[in-house]
C-alpha cells in the first residue's frame, strides 16, 4: 500500500495513543474522569480501516478509545472537554467520552448499551440509502458485543435491504475479564456471516494494509448496493479494560506488548526510508504540541452550565 | 365532516402524511400487502410502494432501533409494534435509544419517529393485552399519545409525524371499529391540552380511550338520577396538560381516574400526586383509582372483564364517591 | 422405520387433524374464541420428533396447533378447557390455548412474545444438566421466529455450556402474511448453526422417518453432553395463520393440499398393509369418539370463577 | 455485631445461601474469577466452582430469560446485570417472561429467580446511571427490593433467594462502601416491612438507598433548628408497607418523598396517591416530591449534582414545607 497513506495512518495512531497517554495521565492525577477504554493497540487497525473510507462516510464506533474520532479530526480539544464537562464539550456534559459526537466529520456516536450501534447503524444505512445515496455507515464493535441480540437481528435486517453497512469487529479476545472462548461459541465472529448470506471476512487488525485492503471491498460491495460485509479484525488489547484495571484475571497480559503494531509499523516505515529518525522526531514534536494545546484550551474552558442537565432531551 | 372509524381515521392520517413528506416511511409486520394484522394500513402499501411501506421481520429491537437510526438522519419512521406491549420487548430502543439518542449526544440529532402501538383489548392473553402507557410517561424522552376518538386519531398522529422528537402513539384495539366525526379539512391536534369530554359539578373523572368511553356511558346512568360528572380526556400523557384537571378539580372538589394500565403507579398515581402538591385545598374528598388490580390480562373474556373497570364499576364508585 | 412406530405417528397425527378441526367449528360457531393457529400439514412432523424423544423429555413449543400436547396425551378436554376459560383448563383461563401446560407430561408451555422459548428453554437445559442428568429440552419454533435476537443470545448460550438443548424451527415458509423471503435473509435457517458450531440439519418435515431420525441424532448428541442441534424442518401452512384468515396474500394457497403429508402416510400404510379400509374406519370412529367426550365433558364443566383472574400470580 | 460493608453484606448473604442450598448459582458479566467490576462476588468462584458461579456473555435476554427457565425446574438463580439500567435491555424477559410466566401458565411454576441490579451511583452516563425501581413496582409479578443498609442487604437478599417469587433486588452503588453492622447470626429480612429511621413530628419522609442517606444528614442540620423530621424506609417497594407510612402522616399530617427516579411517575407518585386515598384527613400540608426532573442522568458530575436531589435541597425542602 501507498506510503504516503502508511505514514498518514502511522502518524494519526501516534496522535491517538499519546492522546490517550495522557488522559490517562490526567485521569490518574484526578483531572479527568477515569472513563476511557484505552484503545492502545487497536487504534493503528482502527485508523486504517478508516482511511478506506471516505470523509463522507458515517461511523459509530464502540467504547475501545478515541482513535475513530482522531481518525475524523474531531478536534482533541472538544474530546477533552467532553470527559471534563466543560465548554466545547461535543455531547456538552451529557455522555463523556462515551458519546463523542460529531455529524459534519460522520462521527454519529455510541450506544451505551453495547451492541445498540447494530441496530441505530442499519437506520443510518435505510436513511443515506434513500436520502444519500453512496455514503456507508460502519459500526466498529467488540468480539464480546457480538453476542448481542441486536447482532441478529440487525445484519438480518441489513442483508435483506441490502444496506450500505459495514460490520467491524474488533476481536480483541477479551469483555473485560472474560475471554471470548468463554463468552463465545465459536473462535472467529465472522463465521456468523453465513446466517445472513454475507461475506465474513478475518483480517490481521495489526496490519493496516490487509485492513486497508478489506474495507475497501467491503465499502466497494455496500456502494454498488449490494449489502452489508463483516468484518472481523483480530487484535490485541494493549492495556486493561478501563484506566487503573490491573489486569489481574489476564495471564498474557505481559506478551501483549510484543503484538502491538505501533511500533512494527514504524519500524516498517523507518526500514522503507518514508520516515527518518528527524521526520519521526517531528511527528512526535508535532503530536506533543497538538495535545498540550488542547489540554491548555481545556483547563482554560469554563465548566458547563448546571443548567445544561436540563437541556438537550427534546428539540423544540 | 365525515363519518369514519378510528382504524380509518389512523390509515388517513399516514396516507396524508405520507403524501406530504417523502421522508416518512412505514414499516412493521404485516403492513404491507395484508394492509396490518388489524388491517389499519391497508392500501398504503400499494399507494407508496415498498421503499416506502414495507413488511418486517420479527424483530422487534431492530424494528425501533433502526427507527431510531433512520430518524437521526433525516427519515420520519412510522413504526408499527404489532402490539403495544412489545415496547418492553424492544426495551432499550424504546427506552434507551428512542428515549435517550438524541440527549446523550448533547442535543446533536432529531429524532423524528413514531412508534405505534395497539393497546388493551383482551383475550389476546397477558402479554398481547396491556395499556403500557405508564412506563412510556415515567421514562425521559418520549412523548406519548393516546387518542380517544377518531377525530383525535388523525390529528394527533399527524401531529406526531410531524413532531422532531420520538412519540409512542397508543392505539386501543377495542376502539379500531368505533366511527365518529372528522374534519374534511386539513388538520393537526396540538399535544399538551386535555379536553373536557362533559361538564359536571359532582366529581372529575379523568379517563381515556376505551375507559373514556366507558366512563361517559356510565355518567349517562348517573346523569338519570341527577348526578353530573365531568370527564376529562388529556389526550396525551407526555406533555401531560395539569392545569385542566385541577381546574375542574377546584369545581368539583373530587377526583376519579379510571383507566386500564395496572393500579400500582398507573398514570392515575401521577394524577393523585400531582393534585395532592398542587390542588389539596379544594379537595374534599379522597381520590380514587379504578384499574386494572396489579395482575396481567388473562386470555379468557370473563375473567378480563372482572378485572377491567367495567361501566357498572364506573358507575359504583361515583355513587360510593358522592354519597 | 418400523410400521408400529409409523402407524402410532398417523393416529396421533388424525386424532389432532380431527381435533383442531372440531375446535375450529367451534369457534367458528361461536362456542370457542378463535384463538387456535391451526398446525395442519405440520402435525406429522411435529409428532414424529416427539416420538424420538423420551416421555420425561421437554417440550416448549410455539403457537402452531396443538399436536405438542395431543403428542404427550394431555388430555383434549382440559386443552378446550383452556379455550373455553372452563374448569379443569391448564393455565386457569390465563393462558387459552398459547400457553396449555402440563408439566407431569413434560409440556412447559409457551412464550406469548414469539422466542421467548429460546431463552426459557435454555434455562430448562441449564436445571436439567444439574438436576435431572440425562434429560432434553426441545423448544419447537417457526421460521419467522427465527429471527428475534433471543435466538442468537439463546443458541450461543447453549452451545457454549453444551447444554442438553434441541432448536427443532418449523419452516413452513410463512410468517402470517409475510413470506420468509421477505424476512429472512437466508432461505435455510440452518444456516445460522455455523454461528454457533453447533450442527445445523436441514429435514423433510413432511417425512416422518426423516425427521424421526434427525432427532434421535440430536437427542443422542444432546444427552452425551455435547450440546445443541438446529433442525429445521421444511413443512407446508396447510391453512390460514389464524381461524378465519383467507390468506388472500398466499397465491399458492390452493398448492398446499398437494404437499400435505398426512393423506401420504396413510397411503403409504395401506399400501404396505399397515393398515386397511376397517382399521383405517375403526380408526376414525375412534378419534371421533375422543373428540366428542372431549367435548361433551367440556360443555359441562363450569366456567372458571371470575376471581380466578387475581390469582396465580405469586406463589404464596 | 460485625461491621462491614454493603457490598461484603451481599457477598455473604451469597456465600451463605449457595451453601444452604446447592441449587443456588449465580452468573453475570465478570462475576467469576473477576469477583464482578463492583467486586461484589469476590471469592465465590473460587468457593462454589465454575458449574454454579460463572461468567456471561454480553447477552442480558438470555441471561434473565435462562434464569427464569432454571428456576421454574428447580434451579434458584441469582443474575448479576452489570447496570440497574439493563432492565430494560432485558425487557422482555425481566417483565413478561420473570414476571409473567407462572401467571400466564395458571401456577403451573414456581420462579425462584433474583435479579441483582446495581443502581444509581453517577458518571456511568444516561444508560448504566439509573434508579429503575418505578417500572418494576408498577410491573405485576416482581418484588422489588431497595436495601438501605448493611444489615437489610444481606438479611433481604437471603430472604429474596429463600422466596419462591422473582425479585429484582437494587443495590446502590454509592452504598457499596457504605459500613454498618451486621448481626453475626443467621437472619433473614422480611418482605414488606417498612422501618423508621428518624423519628419526629414535622414531616414524613420517605427515601430509601443514597437519599435516605442525604436525608438523614439533612435531618441532622434541620434538628439542630429543632425541626424533627421522621424518616421512614420502605425496605421493599413490592410488596410495600403502605401503613408505616400513613401511620406516620397521621402524627406529621405533612408527607414528603425523596427519591433517586424520575420524577414523573417515580415511587413518590404511587405514595401521594395512596395517602389521597386513605390518609386525606391528615393531611394539612401540600405534598412534595424531591427527585430528578424528568431528564436522563448524565456523565459530569457536576450536571448530576444538579438534578439528584442533595442534603441541601432535602434541607431547603423541608423548611419551605414546615414554614
Ligand atoms: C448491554 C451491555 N452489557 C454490558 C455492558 C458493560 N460493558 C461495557 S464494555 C464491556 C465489555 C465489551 O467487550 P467487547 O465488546 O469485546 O469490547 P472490548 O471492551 O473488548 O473492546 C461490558 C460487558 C454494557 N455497556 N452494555
Ligand atoms: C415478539 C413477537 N412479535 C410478533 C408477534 C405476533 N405474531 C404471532 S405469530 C406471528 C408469526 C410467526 O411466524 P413463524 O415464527 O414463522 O411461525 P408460524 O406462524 O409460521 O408457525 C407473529 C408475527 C408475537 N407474538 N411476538
Ligand atoms: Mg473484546
Ligand atoms: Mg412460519
Amino acid at each position: 500500500m501507498d506510503h504516503a497513506l502508511l505514514s498518514d495512518i502511522f502518524k494519526t495512531s501516534l496522535l491517538t495513543r499519546r492522546f490517550e497517554a495522557r488522559i490517562i495521565q490526567m485521569a490518574m492525577a484526578g483531572e479527568l474522569p477515569g472513563a476511557l477504554h484505552a484503545g492502545a493497540g487497536q487504534e493503528v487497525g482502527q485508523i486504517a480501516a478508516i482511511s478506506a473510507l471516505n470523509k463522507d462516510d458515517y461511523i459509530l464506533y464502540g467504547h475501545r478509545g478515541v482513535a475513530y474520532m482522531v481518525a475524523r479530526e474531531v478536534s482533541l480539544a472538544s474530546i477533552l472537554a467532553d470527559m471534563a464537562g466543560k465548554e466545547g464539550a461535543t455531547n456538552r456534559g451529557k455522555g463523556g467520552v462515551m458519546h463523542v459526537v460529531d455529524v459534519p466529520h460522520g462521527i454519529l456516536g455510541e450506544s451505551g448499551t453495547l451492541g445498540g450501534g447494530f441496530v441505530i447503524s442499519v437506520g443510518v444505512g435505510m436513511a443515506i440509502k434513500r436520502r444519500e445515496p453512496g455514503k456507508i455507515a460502519t459500526y466498529f464493535f467488540g468480539d464480546g458485543t457480538s453476542n448481542r441480540g441486536t447482532f441478529h437481528e440487525s445484519l438480518n435486517w441489513a442483508a435483506l435491504q441490502k444496506l450500505p453497512c459495514i460490520y467491524y469487529c474488533e476481536n480483541n479476545g477479551w469483555a473485560v475479564s472474560v475471554p471470548t472462548s468463554s463468552s463465545t461459541a465459536v473462535p472467529d465472529i465472522s463465521a456468523r456471516a453465513a446466517g445472513y448470506g454475507v461475506p465474513g471476512v478475518v483480517v490481521d487488525g495489526n496490519d493496516p494494509t490487509a485492513v486497508y485492503e478489506v474495507m475497501q471491498q467491503a465499502a466497494q460491495r455496500a456502494r454498488s448496493g449490494q449489502g452489508p460485509t463483516l468484518i472481523e479484525a483480530k487484535v490485541t488489547r494493549q492495556m486493561g479494560h478501563f484506566v487503573g484495571d490491573q489486569q489481574t484475571y489476564r495471564a498474557d497480559a505481559d506478551k501483549a506488548a510484543a503484538k502491538d503494531p505501533l511500533p512494527k509499523l514504524q519500524q516498517l516505515l523507518l526500514d522503507a526510508g518514508t520516515l527518518n529518525e528527524t521526520s519521526l522526531s517531528q511527528i512526535e514534536a508535532d503530536v506533543q504540541q497538538q495535545i498540550d494545546t488542547a489540554v491548555e484550551t481545556v483547563r482554560n474552558a469554563p465548566l458547563l452550565a448546571p443548567e445544561v442537565a436540563l437541556q438537550d432531551l427534546y428539540s423544540e | 365532516m365525515a363519518t369514519l372509524t378510528y382504524s380509518k381515521a389512523i390509515n388517513q392520517a399516514l396516507a396524508e402524511e405520507m403524501t406530504r413528506d417523502e421522508n416518512v416511511i412505514l414499516y412493521g409486520q404485516d403492513v404491507a400487502a395484508w394492509g396490518g394484522i388489524f388491517k389499519v394500513t391497508e392500501g398504503l402499501h400499494e399507494q407508496f410502494g415498498p421503499e416506502r411501506v414495507f413488511d418486517s421481520p420479527i424483530s422487534e429491537n431492530v424494528m425501533v432501533g433502526a427507527g431510531v437510526g433512520a430518524a437521526t438522519m433525516g427519515l420520519r419512521p412510522v413504526v408499527e409494534l404489532q402490539f403495544a406491549d412489545f415496547i418492553l420487548t424492544a426495551g432499550d430502543e424504546v427506552f434507551f435509544k428512542a428515549g435517550m439518542w438524541r440527549f446523550m449526544h448533547g442535543g446533536a440529532f432529531k429524532v423524528p419517529l413514531v412508534i405505534r402501538a395497539p393497546s388493551g383489548g383482551s383475550g389476546f392473553g397477558p402479554e398481547h393485552s396491556a395499556c403500557p402507557e405508564a412506563f412510556v410517561m415515567h421514562a425521559p424522552g418520549l412523548l406519548c399519545v393516546v387518542p380517544s376518538t377518531p377525530e383525535d386519531a388523525k390529528g394527533l398522529l399527524k401531529e406526531a409525524i410531524r413532531l422532531d422528537n420520538p412519540v409512542v402513539y397508543f392505539e386501543h384495539k377495542l376502539l379500531y371499529a368505533m366511527r365518529g366525526a372528522v374534519p374534511d379539512t386539513e388538520y393537526t391536534t396540538p399535544f399538551g391540552k386535555a379536553v373536557v369530554r362533559r361538564e359536571g359539578d359532582a366529581v372529575t373523572i379523568v379517563a381515556w380511550q376505551d375507559m373514556l368511553r366507558r366512563t361517559l356511558k356510565a355518567a349517562e346512568q348517573l346523569s338519570q338520577e341527577g348526578i353530573e360528572v365531568e370527564i376529562v380526556d388529556p389526550r396525551t400523557l407526555n406533555p401531560f396538560d395539569r392545569d385542566t384537571i385541577i381546574e375542574s378539580v377546584q369545581k368539583t372538589g373530587a377526583c376519579m381516574v379510571v383507566e386500564e394500565a395496572y393500579r400500582t403507579l398507573g398514570v392515575g398515581a401521577e394524577i393523585g400526586a400531582m393534585l395532592m402538591e398542587h390542588a389539596l385545598p379544594y379537595l374534599d374528598k379522597p381520590f380514587k383509582r379504578l384499574a386494572i388490580p396489579d395482575v396481567p390480562l388473562p386470555t379468557s373474556q370473563h375473567l378480563v372483564d372482572h378485572i377491567v373497570p367495567s361501566v357498572d364499576a364506573i358507575y359504583k364508585a361515583v355513587k360510593d364517591l358522592v354519597s
